[in-house]
């Protein structure tokens, strides 16, 4: 089948309405920036869920890391979006300009080299992510063992997928199917969501992050819920083994568990996170009990629209109050937050 | 975000790859993958989680069968 | 004098010093070097005035460096309006530490590239803060503009043929490259603009918007414009220069080459009558040899709205860059 | 909006955000809100050109703040050539963590200071740098000057009278105050001179030479002067006004006010003809009460040749400001 | 007699040569300043001596302070001229540009409130001067100690009057009278030159820092030569009593006690400085064995010129390579100092 | 350089004082003199180093008149 054809089918669906979600924040912003929705029928509706690592992370997580950033001799290291993201009351970009020292960079491995070059700098990593990023700090503090470098620690927000896609399906989100991503996928196998389909009756098509590689994806979905078939099927064979990356999995197991988790709008989700194993405790930087989430804006409807219960049109504030250089929930800070990428891309 | 592209490993030194992206040469991390010299690999934030294989086109063809009308 | 020290800031005897061995000899004209408190130049019944501040990292960098940016940033904001670019102004904010020896260099590269610009350097200041060796530079540049001349971003009519004068993001790519310690071949495009636009004024074409596309980049210009003019403007993803090694330079670092800027590159809207003959000029031009066009003005539209084609066949609007346009990683 | 960060100099949304809610208000004119590459304005035969960066510590001090000097500094360069001050552009440069509400303050200063001197601000650029809070302004100005009117620093000629408008030493006196803790009632002179320099050549004053008295105070300004025409000025110090409180202050840190930068003080060297009515002309004028004559350009020297009468008697060369000017306490 | 009267004689003397010497910097600035020069016959010369703390201090004492202010942690604060003497290399203030940190300050006593507001950093402070100034070192050396304050040190080049004029004059330094320095003498007492006016048959006048303060002093001295008198005549009695402050005199010499010390340009002098005592040694910063005095060029005649023995003018460099922007030697530096003055004020 | 002038005592906190020079008005220790408020004072790097007699005229007339021809 062409690719011409799949759109084509895709444009002229006429059947029930169909609600898929991407959980995974790479496609929400890979969809957006394609354009994919306008090749899809009304009738196929794509919502956004709780994928994107940075709009998942409660304020009491961001005031930790303002709190390190602001300590004497300690730097915090992250990623771009992060630095945007509001606390309380501040995100620690504008904390920069109160003292903390916060620094943007590339890869979690990179503050090794920091690490090493200035011993009286202490370096905090605020390694957020999925399964996907997870095994990296891993990598990481192995790399720091064996360097014998002792001044560098994480604090973690890690989460993970399955736990809080069934919490979705428990608390009556309207969802027909799940994109689900390649690069979780890759790392923990196509099957990891097995389970879940077959408890909630649920087709779930992994997808890679091409514009042909989405577009084939939703048709899978549409066709599958039109079929009436659940399971797991594997669009992005390339990348995505049965097994996932064994290696990868392993040393994911080695340093950390899973544990109890806050997500930002929807509370605590029993094990659907990443935490440091007793072992390692020492490279942690104050990760337990940041559960506190303390909305900037009363009104903001993050956690909804996490949910895929409401869009971010529906929120009062969305493109008034709340807009990307003052970002009122943590949906409209990272460029794959559902809200940030509707604000883009608004006609 | 995760690279949606692959590298090709155009050298392995030590514990990183030197990873080339049309030109653009980047060092990560191969921990977590075994990889070699002329590879395609996916790297997510300086470190390789997956290589790639060249069979993308046959499996997703027999997928869609599937699910043709 | 090695390194600048905050007494090159004090307006005595260091001073004096510094401009006589670094500035006199770069940018010698008869206007500068009468050392007065303004340069008295002849004018012109309508003149064009820009300003802008340069504080990029690193100062040299593949292709160019800070001092060969900042006046192609000033002319080319000039040319924008249909000005000759005639007079420009330096303001150096230099660090304590800043090395003698660069300073020298770049200097020399603003002086070389105001010569292949036309512009004369008629005042200049210097100052030095404390800090750890950085620099900083302000230009601001005077053109003088025939009266008949009226080119400004509202003038975009339907209609309209919208283009561009080569491929997006290398300036942008090249910063990052060094910034994020990425090997590659990208070198910056900072570069005058003045034969693509004179000539193109020249040869009679009935140039309706001009706008070089720097921050922000290409999304934020065609918004901007859009909004300005009031129109719709429709531009196809696949018409869009962008080179494969910048493409995958964006890739890497999730960003969009539609907000990567440039620094010697143009938007032009113009008749689509006079569509063929400009890209010819442009093409034949300097710098231009890329140039496309990238899509037309649709319509009216009350607050200016882009609408961008992808690849796949899918549309939608494209809003001013949001954020810093930093890297995304994760 | 409390604090500057990173993104607004992004050349996005942040940056379009800080110019609407500080620059666009205060500065409001029909020329910059059409927010264009370059502002296009009507020009004129002959025209002046200055550029100068401010860099001062602290933003705000007694008599003004950095908003209102680097207005009257450029102005007042304008000025000092004879030139109708009239459109200015300015580029901020501004590091992370700068207060939005001191920013505030100080755009709205600048606007009120340009007011008063008669100049549009057509052009602005922000620039945001890591740091700690700092506040860097570039301003360049052009203004109109008629063709007939030719004041220039080598234009002293034997026999002439030299004035000052006023008394020296306030504003860096106040800005020292600020910075070594001192505690007095000194304000800053900076002030826009328009009125005293326009009526001089309304009138008619054979006014040959004009210099504001800045960085470097009157002896490097005396200096430079007798350089550039190649003339012997002989000055007495018992003329030269300073206030009291200003002699002690200097006395305390070892400064000589000779070298005691101002910036609303301008020193005219006039036709001896002209002296009484010129004094009458500063005096009348706003910021020229207390204008003196303090010496005569006394002979041609090939070099240039500035002689002291100290109040003892005695009599002594000074020179441009030698090192940077700090104060001496051991 | 008036002012007047007193100048028209020097202006008006014809005997024979009469060379006097001002041993302080201030009175050299101020010599210069008032144009005091101008006002006295051909046949009355003023030669600047060895009194400007800052010309006198060796290249190895500004290298160790280069040395300190590099290391980590460590803040050298100083009176503004230090900044800018050259060391074997380089000054202080070329060094911040390579990284050292040093800042000026108003008084010693300011390094109390930044020991005190920056416990992390070390501060150490230049510790120049003469008579005048040892004293202020011992106040904050008591106060350091009274506030508990463990991050404060000085690098001491402290420099005694007497023994230095006795070496010039065993030296053959043509000299007939000395302004003695009013300030060394209000700590000391105007008799502290005393001794030396009786070994050496030569007058001393005290002088204060005004014009009309120095031109009599002058004219004393000069009335004192023509009388062949000896001895010290205290032309300064508001300031200078005989006993000089015995309060400063005692802390003085409760924390410092005199010792051998190094010229620029004339070598180690017996007992011509101060030197910490050994309780109090911890405040220390390394100020022992700094002697080597190289030349940054070798042409530099600061040595004789403070020794009276050469004037700026002798020197090849004077005006040439040596200015106020490119010291070529100490006495180029200071405000105070007699190549700097000859530079400011040449014709 | 030495502070040539002297300054009026106006104020005394702890172990400064405050003294005034023409509407200038410096925090100097105390700890080398014994100072009141009316005093006039010497200042050296911010330290008090002596007090001011006000009898120069008198003593130098006298040390005059012993010099005169
Ligand atoms: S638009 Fe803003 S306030 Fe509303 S849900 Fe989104 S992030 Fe929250
Ligand atoms: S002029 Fe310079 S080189 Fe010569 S003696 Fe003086 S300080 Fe030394
Ligand atoms: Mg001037
Ligand atoms: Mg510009
Ligand atoms: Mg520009
Ligand atoms: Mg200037
Ligand atoms: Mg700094
Ligand atoms: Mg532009
Ligand atoms: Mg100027
Ligand atoms: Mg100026
Ligand atoms: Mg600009
Ligand atoms: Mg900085």
């Amino acid at each position: 089948m062409e690719i011409k054809e799949i759109i084509e089918y895709l444009q002229n669906y006429q059947g029930p309405v169909i609600r898929l979600m991407e959980v995974c924040g790479s496609h929400t912003a890979a969809i957006s920036k394609f354009g994919i929705r306008d090749l899809l029928s009304d009738r196929i509706e794509l919502i956004s869920g709780p994928g994107c690592p940075v709009c998942v992370t409660p304020s009491a997580y961001v005031d930790r890391l303002i709190e390190l950033a602001k300590e004497p001799n300690t730097c915090v290291a992250t990623f771009g979006d992060l630095l945007r993201v509001p606390g309380s009351s501040k995100s620690l970009s504008e904390s920069k300009a109160d003292g903390a020292n916060a620094q943007m960079v590339y890869s979690p491995m990179d503050i090794l080299k920091l690490a090493k070059d200035n011993p009286m700098t202490n370096y905090v990593f605020a390694a957020v992510g999925f399964e996907t990023t997870a095994p990296l700090y891993a990598l990481l503090i192995e790399e720091a063992m064996k360097q014998n470098l002792s001044n560098i620690r994480i604090l973690t927000a890690l989460k993970s997928m399955p736990n809080v896609i069934a919490y979705l399906l428990r608390n009556e989100a309207q969802i027909d199917g799940f994109l689900a991503p390649g690069h979780v996928c890759a790392i923990t196998g196509a099957d990891y969501f097995g389970k879940l389909a077959e408890e909630f009756h649920i087709p779930f098509a992994v997808s890679g992050f091409g514009d042909e590689e989405l577009v084939v994806a939703i048709y899978g979905l549409v066709r599958m819920i039109e079929q009436k078939e659940t399971g797991v099927k594997n669009f992005y064979p390339s990348v995505v083994e049965s097994g996932g990356n064994a290696v990868a999995l392993d040393k994911l197991n080695t340093y950390f568990e899973p544990c109890t988790v806050a997500w930002r709008g929807m509370g605590e989700i029993e094990g659907s996170g990443f935490c440091l194993r007793k072992e390692y405790a020492q490279f942690d930087a104050g990760s337990i009990g940041l559960k506190e989430d303390k909305k900037k804006n009363h009104a903001c409807r993050c956690g909804e629209i996490l949910m895929g219960k409401a869009k971010p049109t529906d929120c009062p504030l969305f493109a008034r109050v709340c807009n990307p250089s003052n970002p009122q929930g943590a949906c409209m800070v990272s460029y794959e937050g559902s809200c940030f990428t509707a604000f883009q891309t608004k006609a | 975000m995760c690279v949606a592209i692959p590298g090709k490993v155009v050298e392995i030194r030590d514990n990183k790859a030197i990873i080339d992206f049309s030109g653009n040469q980047v060092e990560a991390y191969i921990g977590l993958v075994n990889v070699k010299v002329g590879d395609y690999a996916l790297v997510h934030a300086g470190c390789v989680i997956q290589t790639m294989k060249q069979t993308e086109a046959e499996e997703i063809a027999e997928l869609m069968g599937g699910l043709a009308e | 004098m090695e390194k600048i020290i905050m007494e090159h800031g004090s307006g005595g005897r260091a001073t004096g010093e510094l401009i006589r061995t670094i500035f006199e000899d770069a940018f010698s004209n008869p206007v500068l070097s009468q050392m007065e408190d303004a340069a008295v130049i002849p004018g012109g019944a309508q003149i064009a005035m820009t300003t802008d501040s340069f504080v990029v990292t690193p100062l040299e960098f593949p292709g160019g460096d800070i001092g060969r940016l900042c006046v192609c940033g000033t002319v080319n904001d000039l040319l924008m309006r249909g000005a000759t670019p005639k007079y420009m102004t330096c303001g150096f904010i230099l660090e304590e530490g800043a090395e003698v020896a660069l300073l020298k260099r770049l200097v020399q590269s603003m002086a070389q590239t105001a010569r292949e610009a036309g512009v004369m350097v008629v005042a200049g200041d210097t100052k030095v803060i404390e800090g750890n060796g950085g620099i900083y530079i302000n230009t601001t540049g005077v053109g003088i503009v025939p009266t008949d001349v009226d080119i400004k971003a509202a003038n975009a009519k339907v209609g309209d043929k919208i283009l561009v004068s080569g491929t997006m993001g290398d300036h942008h790519a090249t910063i990052l490259s060094s910034r994020m310690n990425i090997q590659n071949k990208i070198v910056s495009d900072n570069a005058p603009l003045n034969e693509m636009v004179l000539q193109l004024l020249e040869q009679g074409i009935k140039v309706h918007v001009l706008r070089d596309v720097t921050r922000g980049g290409l999304g934020t210009v065609l918004k901007e414009l859009a909004q300005s003019s009031h129109c719709e403007f429709e531009v196809e993803q696949d018409l869009i220069p962008v080179s494969a090694t910048v493409k995958d330079f964006c890739g890497l670092l999730g960003l969009d080459p539609l907000y990567m800027g440039n620094e010697g590159k143009l938007v032009a809207i113009v008749d689509p009558e006079d569509e063929a003959k400009a890209l010819e000029i442009i093409r034949l031009a300097r710098y231009g040899k890329d140039a496309v066009t990238i899509g037309t003005v649709t319509a009216e539209h009350p607050t200016g709205n882009v609408l961008l084609k992808t690849h796949i066949g899918g549309r939608r609007s494209i809003d001013i860059l949001q954020g810093e346009g930093l890297p995304r990683i994760c």
